[in-house]
């Protein structure tokens, strides 16, 4: 499942939600992102996450059916959020649920790499010098492209 | 043709969205964007570097070198920094 | 942290806890283990989770202090149960949160690793054929074995 | 010496906790699991395969040439199945 909001959600209750039902699962591995305070050395108030409605859900429900179509998962979420948020807020959340612990990391690790170079997400960032476009990194390229298929 | 602009791509061309009517010689995405150049100086700022911008096509991420048809969503914008 | 508990806990609630006024963290990647009802082929009702007190706190610390000297972590959370479990229940959570992506997942992922072949719990299954002890997992000691420095 | 058995060593044992005294020539773990197969015929059952036991000295992982020294917990149980 997918979700793209505004509104904060509950990590917690969405694992539950996630794998409630299902005693095949043995394990679910889930990654939260927060904002952080500090990038690139600056001091940072708050962000605005902008995104492109329509192509961000197209994108995010594409790498989850990739995800499930490369290791046997029984369930995954993806929970993304735009708009205005503050250091220390949730940005984030991917989770996979497997009989596998090995593929519950894979895919999870995965679902955020994908995400990071191919969800059209956009920080604007008020630093101490004014607002700024966040530049894309070129670790999370590199990320992604270990999940290249040979 | 709709065209949507974001991030800062949308602040230098100073459009969100706007809709063109590009001539038959503009049959793929990398014309459309010279194209679009001499559109303002916005547009000629914003794509002066193209290695910094991004392109979808219906909503699908694509290459220079992707066609282009009437009724196309053509999206312009930075790589992307979510997550 | 590290904790050993009968009870069950709130996966959201601890991760929102380990995170808090940190606003260092950039990721918080999190484990959960679940009771899964198929073991073998055989049907579980239930499990028993025995463990060697104290013993099992040395090991759960030493396995956090040892992430904590190896990845650039804010903050690491290890909780284990034991007594009886049912299908779905949850098992165990480990966390581990940085400012780093790849170090919170890799943390994580060895948390998990090194706990399940060096932490001294062991499960007894109530199967149709009766109650039987788990027996450990070659994959278990591969898991653990590719974490060992080189 | 304090002796704690868990899993099934403790069911094959018939007991969780005994304080044994064993001989000056038991100085180390592997000498002291021979020992410990004459208490009983469930003593010898459940350390008949050491290949499936594991060992710990004052609630650290051992191997079977650790040193013993008075006082010392000393803990029997099969590979570990937490997580």
């Amino acid at each position: 499942m997918i979700r793209v909001q505004r509104e904060d959600f509950d990590t917690g209750a969405e694992l539950q939600k996630l794998t409630a039902g299902n005693t095949q699962i043995g394990g679910v591995t889930c990654f939260v992102g927060v904002v952080r305070d500090m990038a690139g050395g600056s001091h940072i108030g708050a962000m605005t996450l902008e995104h492109y409605p329509g192509m961000t859900e197209k994108q995010l429900m594409a790498i989850e059916a990739e995800a499930r179509r490369r290791w046997p998962l029984d369930a995954t979420l993806i929970i993304h959020r735009y708009g205005r948020l503050d250091p220390g807020d949730r940005i984030v959340m991917c989770a996979a649920a497997s009989s596998h612990r090995e593929a519950s990391f894979e895919a999870c690790h995965f679902l955020i790499d994908y995400l990071k170079t191919k969800a059209p997400f956009w920080k604007l960032e008020d630093t101490e010098k004014g607002a700024k476009w966040v530049a894309a990194e070129a670790r999370d390229n590199k990320a992604a492209a270990r999940w290249l298929e040979k | 043709m709709k065209i949507l602009y974001f991030a800062w791509l949308r602040a230098r061309t100073g459009c969100a969205q706007e809709e063109v009517s590009p001539p038959a010689d503009v049959t793929n995405v990398g014309a459309l964007l010279e194209w679009l150049k001499q559109r303002s100086p916005g547009h000629k700022e914003a794509l002066a570097d193209l290695t910094v911008v991004r392109t979808a096509v219906n909503q699908e991420h694509v290459q220079l070198d992707h066609p282009l048809k009437a009724g196309d969503e053509v999206a312009l914008f930075p790589p992307v920094t979510g997550g």
